[in-house]
């Protein structure tokens, strides 16, 4: 132990009422503390009702100043709750507030004890483990980087267009990267939006032709991310625009290419394989950008060397068959992902016989059956192209809420099944069945809209569907398609016969999810969605300084909420942006060049690419900007070359003897 | 050369007996070798579980326990029977799964001077290791006498596609593996929507109207796709489907005629072979008129294929097969 | 005399996961054993095996180490390897003649409360079994992992 | 051990009365039951190809379990309908073992003399009864000893399937004896000493 430094200690227990108090003899603890850690150099051990007050601060701040205190333990709740509380206050009294340590009594004591004996000796160990490690802290200071003014914003979606167009608004400038030939995303697709029903279109289209005329936002459709380096404040992007095989500055978007090709292949993207596009084609009447892309597959002249229609019939000679993709370097202060969501592959349930069954379609096919600009203009017929269903089943919860695929909740399904139901009931007087686990409609206007389909007439069954069959056991099941289900609520197996079933197929991460997120150095939840900073506290943050997120890629959420996070996303990079410089949590890992030998094995180990190996020196170096802090460098290290701040070895090992220290002392009566 | 452990079961030796021909019939050619457990003994069907767990299990994993000390150059033991198969594959993932069943287990083992460590052995069906060992082209090859014009409904049963433990099968519900094999042998096989569904296990014996109903739905369902006769993997429902269609006729005052065969037979026909050698006309159901179809040229059959990819309207997904999609699966 | 022994057990947090199931089990008033003295680190990926060694030399009759769950790392994937050390460690610790059950990997993500009280629980109760530490001589037999790792496969 | 009542338990959390049912029929059951998961979705109902003859649901039984009413569960014939398809085991969303359940279910109102007027206990117990003597099952002493306690009306309308049966050799007169069966029933001996707890 290090009594050489002569640092003067402060503790400070904290009743919280009787939260504390309550379970650990506050008043017993800091007498202790005050005596038996005298040499750690405790100099004063007060104990106060509530030490977060003002008055406590004042308290803390005023034996800094009249008794040179050089570290203070404050015992008290959580340091995710109050430590920053307590370092303000040690900076305000001139004491470097990296300095102060918390000693959590009332989480991990009095909260989960019960004797108090016992938790008072528990909370007697964890001061001496804070006090002997407060010694071993030493004066940090905030790190400053600049902050470059431009943005990245990956993903086209609703999600990414708000949080665009926000930034561009506020006076700085946007980059906007699209994988598709158009922004829009899944939104576009739709045909009316729930709870009030008004036109996807209608509200979408708007905001996706400011986005694409906004004087401070570059578009950059067709094109994927294909390198991030750098960090906060100054990252470096590799943005790969693919070929359209079309020149922009010369087209003018008049789709006559499009009319004139000749090849015609189902579109499985926008139309969700329910209807075809051409091999040169935009992907919808209201695209953004207007100009069309090439489908190389899918191209004749790419296959066969001949044909060309398109180039033929194009007025301005925009085609340009030798384009080639361009690779464009961008440097950027903040990135937001709002990259979406796919959706579930319906085939997987294989009852429910999708892929299998003609008329049994996915809530995105359905989408643009009922889209007024769809394959059948927005009329709602069986996979024969013309039969109108006299009677339809929406089945709830279509690859969510099942281990046997994805365990989570969807979240729009409900929804949307209600919306399917009042479009089915409006355009075909069909029966409607919804079968449901639980309806989940809690948002503002959500339930009225559930009383309203009510009212329509749809059909509930609370039962998860079992199969749906084309083998009839009766007469009337006879041509028709027939869900099997417990109707839970009758406790009976029902056998219901429908024209046309529709899978609410839930919402999954992008397949490439996990891929993208190690390129922008940011986590995935087990399922698969990127993780936030903090779920409640810091939805739309990561933990990559610089790097947000909005939208579905978040988890699945509705439009509203896409919307709010989009924007609020924003507002926490223009808080960047608008502050110049940002300061880093000084916890970070340093290499001692004098120690290292180069062996480069932590090299590998930083998921941030901190580590870079000096060749000229033959040692390795850490880019403080980069390191997140979180250690596994300085614990690899075998020539011990790496110390981390904050949690340096010798504050652990410290606090590990602290923490021991009553072991060690000999047992009293 | 394919070599396996086999665990044969009761029903092997007598109502399944024509199973059991066919079978060894059918070995030499696919050049497999089966090597039958010493003194294996039963199961315990559905029965035993539903008495007394640890004894049931006991009773199956001394066949497991027994087949370890043969196992000179395979760990695979292949059951014909899906009863059997279930049961031999759930007492081995059981055991894994449940620690406490495991020691139990091993400690009535004991007493008869035997051990079993779960996961020793690998436990599959006889189908399974036709169509993903030997494979499907090494039996195209062996086909003299194709199938061509043989109306086939493939009746895989519950208890092999479910529950599945090991993911060996294409899907839980619409498996592909007997129509692939059926197809390879120049079979029509019909669209089978019932292909998994249940027939009737033990209802046969305790709750024959039970019985009956799902007996008459899968006979019934063959018949309406114009099956000439149903392929089975498995002797319990060849004898539910088989042996009770006359009873079940009864009941129903029904008349249908649907010859249930064990895949194995169709297989040795296809090879060429005699009839009587592979148990053909053991069943109670005759397959007379059924395999009168076979040689005979029938002009091009009008495809069975599945009603879904149709020219005009609207586009189908292509289907998906679950084993490929979890070798590919990202996740 | 295992009855009136109370093991002393050192535990190692992860500040974003197993630190806040800490908290959680606080807040939610969950009652566990207190015999576990908590450090919390920026991540379970800082474990340098030595700690444990310092703890169990120092006093501790246990260590516990806590982590995110496997592919919720806030620092991507470090709690793999800390994964891979526990494991390692466990060797070395066989090898030194203590059992290596006196270590275990606990993932409690921020929301499992309930779980890190029961784990803990459980682990004090595991220790109060095997008794207080005392250093065996070193086993010599190579130090292999005795029982099958029940964890998530650690990723080549 | 279900994780959530194993972690209750171990949190020294308060384990409702209600719950211990649930928790015995979990801890009988051969795998992890997963049975306290359930979330009452009817998916095992709605698979169910014998349902229409069950006097209560699966789904609706695991509630009954959960509500600790022990005899109305026990005395319920659903376990002996259970044809053992495991429609519901592969679509359940939660996992919970159902069929495995079932067997448990039957073996506990065997034990408490609950079960209905079903026949399925006998054959069971004859089938084990033939297992037990001769290693191996015996289908024809089976058929005639069960068919005649129970349907004796139906052997008539089953006489030609016999006849065929036998006459076809599918049915052998004579039962197979395996060799070891003093080792069998050693096992066998054991292992009923044997209950699966905790």
């Amino acid at each position: 132990m290090s009594e050489k430094k002569q640092e003067r200690v402060g503790v400070y227990v904290c009743h919280c009422g009787t939260n504390i108090a309550g379970t650990v003899d506050v008043v017993g603890l800091a007498r202790w503390a005050g005596e038996k850690l005298k040499h750690l150099g405790v100099v004063v051990a007060r104990e106060y009702k509530f030490m977060c007050s003002s008055l406590g601060q004042e308290l803390i701040e005023k034996d800094i100043k009249e008794l040179g205190l050089t570290r203070v333990v404050v015992a008290a709740c959580s340091p995710h709750l109050h430590e920053k509380t307590f370092r303000t206050a040690a900076k305000n009294a001139g004491l470097n507030p990296y300095l102060v340590e918390l000693a959590s009594i009332r989480e991990q004591v009095s909260w989960v004890h019960t004797d108090k004996a016992v938790a008072t000796e528990k909370a007697k160990a964890v001061v001496a483990g804070a006090v002997s490690r407060v010694i071993e802290n030493v004066p940090l200071e905030e790190i400053k980087v600049p902050i470059n003014p431009d943005t990245l914003i990956v993903g086209g979606g609703i999600a990414g267009i708000q949080s665009a167009l926000e930034i561009a608004n506020a006076g700085f400038h946007v980059y906007l990267v699209e994988r598709e030939p158009s922004i829009g995303g899944h939104m576009a697709q739709f045909d009316k939006t729930f709870p009030t029903l008004d036109c996807s279109a209608c509200i979408l289209t708007p905001r996706m032709v400011e986005a694409g005329t906004h004087p401070n936002i570059t578009l950059m459709t067709w094109s994927e991310v294909v390198n991030v380096s750098g960090y906060v404040g100054s990252f470096h992007v590799t943005v790969k625009k693919k070929a359209r095989f079309v020149n922009e500055e010369l087209c003018t978007g008049c789709a006559i290419c499009q009319e004139k090709c000749p090849k015609k292949v189902i579109d499985d993207v926008f139309e969700a394989g329910l209807g075809y596009r051409k091999a040169i084609y935009i992907p919808f009447a209201q695209a953004v950008p207007k100009f069309p892309v090439m489908d190389k597959e899918n191209c004749t002249y790419f296959i066969k060397g001949t044909c060309k229609a398109c180039e033929k019939f194009c007025p301005t000679g925009a085609i340009d068959f030798n384009q080639q993709d361009q690779y464009v370097d961008l440097d950027v202060g903040n990135i937001i992902l709002a990259t979406g969501y796919d959706l579930f592959d319906a085939r997987r349930v294989s009852n429910y016989g999708y892929g299998r069954l003609p008329n049994v379609f996915t809530n995105l096919e359905f989408e643009r059956l009922s889209n007024a600009a769809g394959p059948t203009s927005g009329n709602i017929v069986l996979r024969d192209g013309k039969t109108t269903p006299k009677s339809v089943g929406i089945i709830h919860c279509v690859g969510s809420r099942d281990k046997n695929f994805n365990n989570y909740c969807s979240v729009i399904c409900c929804m949307q099944g209600l919306k399917f139901a009042h479009l089915v009931h409006e355009r075909t007087g069909a029966t409607v069945y919804n079968f449901y686990i639980d309806m989940r409609t809690a948002y503002k206007a959500y339930d009225e809209f559930y009383q309203r389909v009510l009212e329509e007439g749809t059909l509930f069954v609370r039962g998860k569907v079992a199969e749906v069959t084309d083998v009839a056991r009766s007469e009337h099941e006879k041509g028709k398609l027939i869900i099997q289900v417990e109707d839970t609520l009758a406790g009976k197996q029902r056998r219901i016969p429908v024209d046309m079933v529709i899978l609410s197929s839930g919402l999954q991460p992008r397949h490439d999810a996990k891929a993208v997120g190690k390129q922008f150095g940011i986590s995935c939840s087990t399922d698969g969605w990127f993780t936030e900073k903090h779920p409640k506290l810091d939805p739309v943050a990561t933990m990559t300084e610089g790097i947000y997120i909005a939208g579905c890629a978040q988890g699945p959420k509705d439009i509203p909420s896409s919307v709010a996070q989009g924007a609020a996303a924003s507002a926490r990079v223009l808080d960047k942006i608008l502050q110049k410089e940002v300061a880093l949590e000084p916890i970070k890992a340093s290499v001692d060049h004098d120690k290292c030998s180069g062996c480069r094995i932590c090299n590998g180990l930083c998921p941030f690419n901190a580590i870079a190996f000096i060749e000229d020196d033959q040692v390795s170096d850490i880019n403080p900007a980069l390191c997140q802090g979180c250690g596994t460098c300085v614990a690899a290290c075998p020539a011990g070359a790496i110390s981390g701040t904050g949690f340096s070895d010798e504050q652990i090992m410290a606090q590990i003897d602290g923490l021991l220290f009553l072991n060690l002392l000999p047992v009293e009566a | 050369m394919n070599k396996y452990l086999l665990y044969p079961g009761c029903s092997m030796e007598s109502s399944a007996k024509a199973y059991m021909q066919s079978l060894n019939a059918i070995l030499e050619p696919l050049d497999v070798q089966l090597e039958e457990i010493e003194d294996w003994n039963c199961c315990g069907a559905t029965e035993y579980l539903g008495i007394n767990l640890v004894p049931a299990y006991s009773l199956i994993a001394r066949n497991l326990a027994l087949a370890t000390k043969q196992m000179n150059g395979t760990r695979t033991v292949v059951a014909p029977c899906s009863a059997c198969y279930l049961n031999l594959a759930k007492a081995d993932y059981y055991m894994r799964e449940r620690p406490a069943l495991d020691v139990k287990v091993n400690e009535a083992l004991a007493a008869g001077g035997l051990q079993y460590k779960p996961g020793t052995l690998d436990v599959r069906h006889l189908i399974d290791v036709l169509v993903y060992d030997v494979g499907l082209d090494a039996i195209k090859e062996k086909v003299s006498r194709p199938l061509t014009g043989l109306k086939v409904a493939p009746y895989m049963g519950c208890m092999l596609p479910r529950p599945d433990y090991k993911h060996r099968w294409s899907d839980h519900e619409h498996p592909t593996e007997l129509n692939d094999l059926l197809l390879a042998l120049g079979a029509e096989v019909i669209d089978y929507p019932l292909t998994t569904s249940c027939c009737g296990g033990h209802m046969t014996q305790i709750g024959p109207e039970t019985a009956f109903e799902l007996i008459r739905r899968l006979v019934a369902g063959a018949d309406e796709r114009g099956a000439h006769l149903m392929a089975t993997v498995c002797p319990m429902c060849q004898l539910n489907l088989d042996a009770y269609q006359g009873e079940m006729n009864g009941f129903f005052g029904t008349e249908y005629h649907m010859p249930v065969l064990f895949f194995t037979q169709l297989m040795g026909l296809a090879f060429g072979k005699d009839p009587d050698e592979l148990g053909i006309g053991l069943e109670l159901v005759s397959s007379r008129g059924a395999l009168a179809n076979i040689g005979v040229k029938v002009t091009q059959p009008e495809s069975a294929g599945p009603r879904r990819k149709k020219e005009e309207g609207l586009p189908m997904p292509p289907r998906l097969n679950k084993r490929q999609a979890e070798k590919e699966a990202v996740r | 005399m295992t009855e009136n022994f109370e093991p002393t057990i050192i535990g190692f947090t992860c500040n974003w996961c197993s630190y806040r199931a800490a908290d959680l089990a606080g807040t939610a008033r969950m009652k566990y054993a207190p015999n576990v003295r908590l450090i919390r680190l920026m991540c379970s990926g800082r474990l340098d095996p030595t700690f444990v060694l310092r703890a169990l030399a120092s006093g501790a009759d246990g260590v516990m180490i806590t982590g995110c769950h496997p592919g919720e790392c806030h620092y991507i994937e470090q709690n793999y390897k800390a994964l891979r050390r526990y494991l390692l460690l466990k060797r070395v610790l066989k090898g030194m003649g203590i059992e290596p059950e006196r270590v275990k990997l606990v993932w409690a993500s921020a929301a499992e409360g309930a779980k890190f009280a029961s784990e803990t629980t459980a682990f004090v109760e595991e220790i109060r079994k095997l008794g207080p530490l005392n250093w065996g001589k070193p086993s010599d037999q190579l130090p292999i992992i005795s029982e099958p790792v029940q964890h998530e496969e650690v990723p080549a | 051990m279900p994780q959530m009542t194993d972690e209750r338990v171990r949190a020294g959390l308060s384990c409702e009365e209600d719950l211990s049912l649930l928790y015995e029929v979990s801890t009988k059951t051969a795998g992890v039951s997963h049975l306290e998961m359930c979330i009452q979705c009817g998916s095992c109902g709605g698979s169910c190809p014998a349902a229409a003859d069950m006097d209560h649901t699966p789904r609706m039984l695991f509630a009954m379990l959960r509500a600790g009413m022990r005899e109305d569960v026990l005395r319920s014939n659903t376990p002996w309908i259970c044809v053992s398809c495991y429609h519901c085991v592969v679509r359940c969303p939660q996992e919970v073992h159902i069929t495995d359940v079932m067997y448990t279910l039957k073996g506990m109102a065997i034990k408490a003399k609950l079960y209905q007027d079903s026949t399925a206990p006998h054959f069971s117990q004859t089938f084990v009864g033939m297992v037990e003597t001769y290693g191996r099952g015996f289908e024809l002493g089976l058929a005639s000893r069960h068919y005649l306690r129970y349907f004796p009306l139906r052997l008539p309308g089953m006489a030609p399937m016999g006849f065929g049966m036998i006459t076809k050799g599918r049915m052998p007169l004579v039962p197979h004896k395996i060799k070891h069966m003093t080792q069998l029933k050693a096992i066998l001996k054991r292992a009923k000493q044997l209950e699966l707890t905790s």
